[in-house]
């Protein structure tokens, strides 16, 4: 299935692994991503506090570009583009008058045509339609399905049903071999955007996320978004500091999970590229030896 | 020649409009003459043709006025009422008729200066608009007249 | 030919200051029709009356108009005074020249002339006017009361000792309802069925009380004065004739294992049960979902040792119907369970329970015998938090309403855990405490002061689990807005008060509005606080509303007055302000279509369907026919009616066209 | 034999139905009329094609064809459409009437509402791009372009009625225009009686409309009447998601409400 695809910033910055992991794991899941021709940023985290206007008309030019382009839908793994995105088309669709403002400043043709749709939901339909007979290393370990806040809210954009529990990212981890497990924190706030400005604030609230985790036993923390990767990953010497405790446990994309179930080599899927070493394949046996180098590099963006 | 005195026809329920119209009487708030009142028990009861019926039959314009909503005597008949002029205005506007002679209006049994605002604010567009010749007529009690005292005068 | 009667009031100089009223008279003489035509300083007054009264007779007027004030002032008046002088009251018709002629505009040539036509208009009417006959219908002096809750016990004890039959339907074995199940009451502090179970008892025994348990409406036909109801009676399993409530057929139920709904899950019963000791019958009914012998075929061991041979296995549900002139609606309420919030986890923690399962817990009669112990483990909690609002007044939940009662039995349930844990902590979140009540301000604040319960203003956002301990975490909205974190060892939702989940398919079965939370809508929220939209049905207590027992047992007496005053007349009497379907000569014998597009515009459900028949009883074609006794006159049918079969008494398509012509 | 009339034949041969009505040829090449086939043998009188328009299901309700036995009818969408409507306005019962569907490739016989509800389900529907543009030509003209556009057409109109004849939803034994008490309409043809009888029309058949469009091929003078209902047709759709023919539930949109219903037109 040919699939309109918006990195956004983060994709070919921060959260690179995330987009090698998602080109990887593509063919096998029938996916095939066409990205979005000049696009621009997506206005998150700022814009909509600070400017109404620009707030909708940073994402409508991207949303009528995909519309030019001749795309159904359109691919935004990083939670923050989709959620700016996907609240745009809402907007404008609800909103006649907002419509044609926005298309005014824009000075493009705007239909609303295109369906914006998160990596979950896209990665959940490949997988039952893909994946079957395709799992050669079952992930085989507890995992903390992560969602955060932009997969399930404001309720009117979330595209998971339960959105205090929600099980999509779950149902997913299993058909890759992984066991989720129950816990309390699966969409508390990770400090997202404050993670430059406000580290203290972060390490606090990714500590409670990832020590939940750890206490119920899980192997690794699941994610399906840049910021929270960031907070939970990258933030870790932050967080360890605040609470004292240290931890081990890795996080990794969703991406990234059901690539190692693929058996895609972990360099191709970016593990090597996180803060918190990952240790996964574990001393499979057809592991090759350049998959084991990279947990022992931090943050390593050398290429 | 004496300014142009419209003729309007106010349809109205009698629980909430015809109450309202009472309390700006007690209230002793003026309006202008201009407006003849056809009571009736609710505004579900008011017949679309009623409206071209008053037309036909010499008014210049046209006012339908009820409960608001939520306060209807019998709980429901503006609801009903309101979907049908949805229907009726789309049909008089795409047929010609000029929708600033219709008005439709909420004047609850608490509301009498709404109602004389309501009254002279139509009759003031009416009369801006001019008589509704426009409009074919029926022969009427007035028409009649006039044709009884041209025989005389033969 | 018509005869009309015209008379223009002065009302002193109310009309007479801007209207020039004897030129009026002058010219409302020579309308066509009209052959006499008078004015008078006050028509209302005796002597205005006789004018009237003598004219009818003298003139032999066929109709009269009087012009004054507004009808809605006077029309009872001269209706009366035309009745008096021998014309059908609904000959006459009053022209409205005060309220909306002479006090609205000044003393000009034009008012005078809106006069006229004001009188013309209605002189066109009258000439119109058929005479009509006031409906009477006969009042079947019986009351059906749906519910044996305190609003169902109130409103049937009311009725019963005015003198009047009741029918009670309760759909649990037993009656008490809610009320039953509460420990103590706000803000008297006294037991809940102390007072409750004396009133039962009197339901029961009441001479004029006829009690149906485990029974439920299953039809409701009629208008008002004369409602015919089926009920379904449940197969109880039991011969209640025989039965003396012994108890030992439920002491040997095998099965006993069954989660106690009067318990609210946290007891267990047996199969065949009485919900509670003091159950009002004190009879037994068999679960058949959960019998073995219902379910597998084998046991019958409530039957072998049946003292009565009472057990009747094979007992069908019987369908009873009763004519009854009057029905009291009194369903109660239900409470949201603790799975309807996904924030404090979707139900899976044991330890959050509901308010109404913590009255059972602190109840003498509860499962722990007034001990508050953990569901999990039976462990005292050291540690409890109070969550208000819990679904209620949260738009985003789908609950925008208050439930009402939560402020007033949260601080009661922190109360009654400090009574009875001294050393224990309560919490109690909260977004606002509405303790609008007699002595319920100060209940609270003895709650906060006396017994150191410690309010919290804010809302919680989440509870989960941590080493055996239930993490609420909240905001405290008055210390600055700061996050806190109270480690519970139980938690207490007050659930959002909610209708009974049947509700809309009961209201529809009634044909009785409700309103978009599924409580059933009273006629006029201030006016009419007790009666339905549909003549005859009346309601009491939370099925109508969120409500406490004070307002409860307020409602329902007021039902059963306004019950009281239909039944005290034998007959019904009401304005034949109606809409009738006309009927004609064969072939078609009526206009009417049968498409009945028009019945779901009534707001009454008036109009039912009636079959024409040739003299052998062949169908030849069903029609509209309006229900003159649920008829209330709006008129939105006749409307709506493209043959314009229908038509409405007193505003009928003919007078209303002739108003139009005279313009 | 196609399989119109072979399906026809074989309803008849099997006393499944005792009347099938459908097209046949008219007095002109170019014309079509109805046929009321009654013997097996006449089913090759069945013809199906782009000139058949009339909306056959107006028959159904005659007593004349009922007093004939069970029909079959044949069924353009808007005639399918038709009978469920008749359903949901009690004229018809269920299995009384078997719809042979046309113009959609099979023809396999529906013999119930459920059936006719299904292939329904299927069909697509709303207004083609011209219909709705021939609705955008009007509405963009200005007021009084359209007062005068519509004064000239009505002028024409003869008040013969026969829109009403061909509409199969006017089946009305007494229809308004014959009230006379009061005479709601008047009798003799001018511009006020015919400006107000086509506005009950379309009022009366607002929500109830399928927009077959029989009427306005029944019209002698050419006066495009169906835009009237096509107006209010689409106004309904639009404000009250009103589909009129598509299920036999009872849901006529003027007969119900929404306390939610748009009302800036009111003050």
């Amino acid at each position: 299935m040919k699939i309109g695809f918006y990195p956004g910033c983060s994709l070919l910055g921060s959260s690179r692994e995330y987009n090698e992991s998602l080109k990887a794991i593509a063919p096998a899941m029938g996916l095939e991503f066409a990205e979005v021709p000049d696009w621009n940023c997506c206005g998150a985290t700022a814009a909509h506090s600070l400017d109404h206007q620009l707030a909708f008309a940073l994402p409508a030019r991207i949303l009528a570009l995909a519309e030019k382009a001749g795309m159904e839908e359109l691919l935004v793994p990083c939670s923050a583009c989709f959620s700016r995105l996907a609240a745009t088309r809402y907007e404008l669709q609800k909103n006649a008058d907002l419509r044609k403002e926005i298309i005014d400043i824009i000075e493009m043709p705007y239909q609303g045509t295109v369906k914006v749709s998160n990596a979950l939901e896209v990665l959940c339909r490949a997988a039952a339609a893909n994946l079957n007979g395709k799992i050669t290393k079952p992930f085989a370990h507890k995992v903390a399905c992560y969602y955060g806040c932009y997969l399930t809210r404001p309720t009117e954009l979330a595209t998971c049903k339960r959105t205090e529990d929600p099980q999509e990212m779950d149902e997913l981890m299993k058909v890759v071999g992984a066991e989720p497990i129950d816990w309390a924190f699966k969409v508390e706030c990770c400090g997202a955007g404050l993670s430059v400005s406000r580290t203290d604030l972060v390490a606090g609230l990714s500590g409670k996320i990832i020590k939940d985790a750890v206490h119920r036993g899980a192997e690794a923390i699941v994610v399906a978004c840049p910021m929270c990767h960031t907070n939970l990953d990258l933030r870790r010497d932050a967080i360890e500091a605040q609470s004292h405790e240290r931890y081990s446990i890795p996080v990794l994309y969703l991406s990234q999970v059901i690539g190692l179930a693929l058996g895609i080599d972990p360099r191709t899927l970016g593990l090597h590229r996180h803060h918190v070493p990952v240790r996964f394949p574990d001393a499979a046996p057809n592991a090759s030896a350049d998959s084991k180098k990279p947990e022992l590099q931090l943050s390593g963006k050398d290429d | 020649m004496a300014e142009f005195e419209p003729k309007v026809v106010a349809f109205v329920c009698n629980w909430c409009t015809y109450a309202g119209a009472d309390l700006t009487g007690t209230s002793r708030m003026k309006y202008a003459t201009n407006v003849r009142m056809i009571r009736l028990p609710c505004t579900g009861r008011i017949d679309f043709m009623l409206l071209l019926q008053a037309f036909g039959h010499g008014a210049d314009g046209i006012i339908v006025s009820g409960c608001h909503p939520g306060d209807c005597h019998y709980s429901a008949g503006n609801f009903h009422a309101r979907r049908r002029w949805m229907l009726f205005r789309e049909l008089l506007d795409f047929a010609g008729i000029d929708l600033r002679r219709v008005h439709f209006s909420w004047v609850s049994a608490a509301e009498g200066a709404k109602w004389a605002e309501l009254v002279n604010d139509v009759v003031n567009q009416v009369r801006a608009l001019g008589p509704y010749d426009e409009f074919p007529k029926r022969l009427n009690r007035q028409s009649l007249e006039q044709l009884c005292s041209v025989e005389v005068g033969r | 030919m018509p005869r009309i009667g015209v008379f223009i009031c002065h009302c002193g100089e109310n009309i007479s200051g801007t209207v020039d009223c004897a030129e009026v008279a002058k010219v409302s003489a020579e309308f066509p029709g009209v052959v006499h035509s008078v004015d008078y300083k006050y028509m209302c007054s005796d002597p205005g009356q006789n004018l009237i009264k003598n004219a009818i007779q003298e003139k032999k007027l066929t109709g009269v108009v009087v012009a004054a004030c507004s009808p809605r002032m006077h029309e009872p008046t001269f209706r009366r005074a035309c009745a008096e002088g021998g014309l059908n009251p609904f000959l006459c018709e009053m022209a409205n020249l005060r309220e909306h002629c002479s006090w609205v505009h000044e003393k000009l040539p034009a008012t005078t002339e809106k006069a006229i036509d004001l009188v013309r208009i209605m002189v066109e009417k009258v000439k119109r006017n058929r005479p009509l006959f006031s409906i009477n219908v006969p009042v079947t002096k019986t009351a059906l009361v749906l519910g044996g809750g305190i609003a169902g016990i109130q409103a049937a004890l009311d009725i019963a000792n005015a003198g009047h039959k009741v029918i009670m339907v309760e759909r649990q074995a037993s009656i008490g309802g809610h009320m039953a199940q509460l420990s103590e009451t706000f803000p008297t502090l006294d037991c809940s069925q102390c007072i409750l179970t004396p009133r039962m008892v009197e339901v029961a025994q009441h001479p004029n009380i006829t009690l149906y348990t485990y029974a439920e409406l299953e039809k409701l036909d009629g208008f008002i004065g004369n409602f015919r109801a089926v009920i379904r009676k449940k197969a109880k399993s039991i011969d209640e004739k025989l039965c003396t409530g012994c108890g030992v057929c439920f002491q040997k139920c095998p099965n006993k294992k069954i989660l106690s709904e009067f318990n609210t899950h946290l007891g267990t019963r047996t199969a065949i049960y009485v919900p509670f000791p003091q159950a009002v019958p004190n009879k037994p009914v068999i679960d058949r979902e959960h019998c073995m012998y219902f379910q597998k075929g084998k046991c019958r061991i409530c039957e072998k040792f049946c003292p009565t041979k009472a057990i009747r296995f094979d007992q069908q549900d019987e369908l009873i119907e009763v004519n009854v002139g009057a029905v009291v609606a009194a369903t109660g309420y239900e409470v949201k369970d603790t799975d309807f919030f996904p924030e404090y986890g979707y139900g899976k923690y044991p330890d959050i329970i509901t308010g109404l399962q913590f009255e059972r817990l602190a109840s003498a009669s509860g499962p722990t015998g007034g001990v508050i112990k953990r569901p999990s483990d039976g462990r005292i909690p050291e540690t409890i938090a109070f969550i208000a609002c819990a679904g209620s007044r949260d738009p985003a939940k789908g609950i925008s309403y208050c439930s009402k009662i939560c402020c007033m039995y949260t601080a009661k349930h922190a109360m009654l855990y400090k009574h009875k844990v001294h050393q224990g902590k309560a919490y109690v979140f909260y977004m606002d405490i509405r303790a609008g009540g007699k002595m319920y301000e100060e209940f609270v604040r003895r709650t906060i002061e006396e017994d150191e319960v410690h309010y919290v203003r804010g809302r919680v956002s989440r509870i989960y689990d941590r080493d055996g301990k239930l993490v609420v975490r909240g905001v405290d909205t008055l210390l600055n807005a700061k996050p806190i974190e109270i480690e519970a060892d139980m938690v207490v939702l007050a659930t959002a008060m909610v209708a009974q989940p049947d509700a809309e398919e009961l209201a529809q079965k009634m044909k009785v509005s409700y309103d978009e939370n599924k409580f059933l809508s009273e006629a006029h929220p201030k006016l009419r606080p007790v009666e339905m939209n549909t003549a005859g049905i009346f309601v009491a207590g939370a099925c109508q509303a969120p409500k406490d027992i004070p307002e409860t047992v307020a409602q329902a007496s007021a039902a059963a007055s306004k019950v009281a005053g239909l039944f005290s007349k034998d007959e019904l009497s009401r304005e034949p302000v109606v809409a009738v379907v006309s009927r004609t000569g064969p072939p078609e014998f009526s206009n009417c279509v049968g498409c009945f597009l028009c019945e779901s515009a009534c707001p009454y459900q008036a109009i039912e369907h009636e079959e024409i028949k040739t003299r052998d009883g062949k169908l030849i074609k069903t029609v509209a026919k309006i229900n003159q006794g649920v008829c209330q006159g709006c008129g939105t049918c006749v409307a709506l009616c493209r043959t314009k079969s229908i038509d409405l008494q007193g505003f009928t398509n003919e007078q209303i066209f002739a108003e139009l012509v005279s313009l | 034999m196609n399989e119109l009339q072979q399906t026809a034949k074989d309803l008849l041969e099997k006393n499944a139905v005792a009347v099938v009505i459908g097209y046949g040829m008219g007095s002109e090449p170019s014309l079509r009329r109805a046929v009321f086939v009654r013997k097996p043998d006449q089913a090759p009188q069945l013809i199906f094609d782009e000139s058949c328009r009339q909306n056959l299901a107006f028959y159904v309700l005659k007593p004349e064809v009922k007093a004939l036995g069970k029909a079959a009818v044949v069924a353009r969408t808007p005639t399918l459409r038709t009978l469920l409507q008749l359903a949901t306005e009690n004229q018809i019962t269920d299995e009384s009437v078997v719809a042979l569907p046309v113009g959609n490739g099979s023809v396999q016989p529906l013999t119930n509402f459920a059936a006719i509800e299904q292939y329904l389900a299927n069909v697509p529907r709303g207004f083609t791009a011209q219909e709705q543009q021939e609705l955008a030509a009007i509405k963009s003209k200005t007021l009084a372009d359209r007062w005068a556009f519509w004064k000239s057409e009505l002028s024409r109109c003869i008040k013969c009625y026969a829109c009403r004849a061909a509409c199969p939803m006017c089946y009305c034994s007494k229809c308004i225009v014959e009230v006379n008490q009061p005479q709601w309409v008047p009798v003799p043809s001018d511009m006020l009686g015919n400006l107000e009888w086509n506005v009950i029309r379309a009022m009366h058949l607002a929500g109830r409309c399928i927009s077959c469009g029989s009427c306005a091929d029944a019209c002698p003078a050419h006066i495009r009447i169906d835009l009237l209902n096509q107006l209010l047709a689409t106004e309904a759709m639009q404000q009250f998601g009103a589909e009129p023919g598509l299920s036999v539930r009872k849901d006529y949109a003027l007969a119900t409400f929404k306390p939610t219903d748009k009302e800036e037109f009111i003050r």
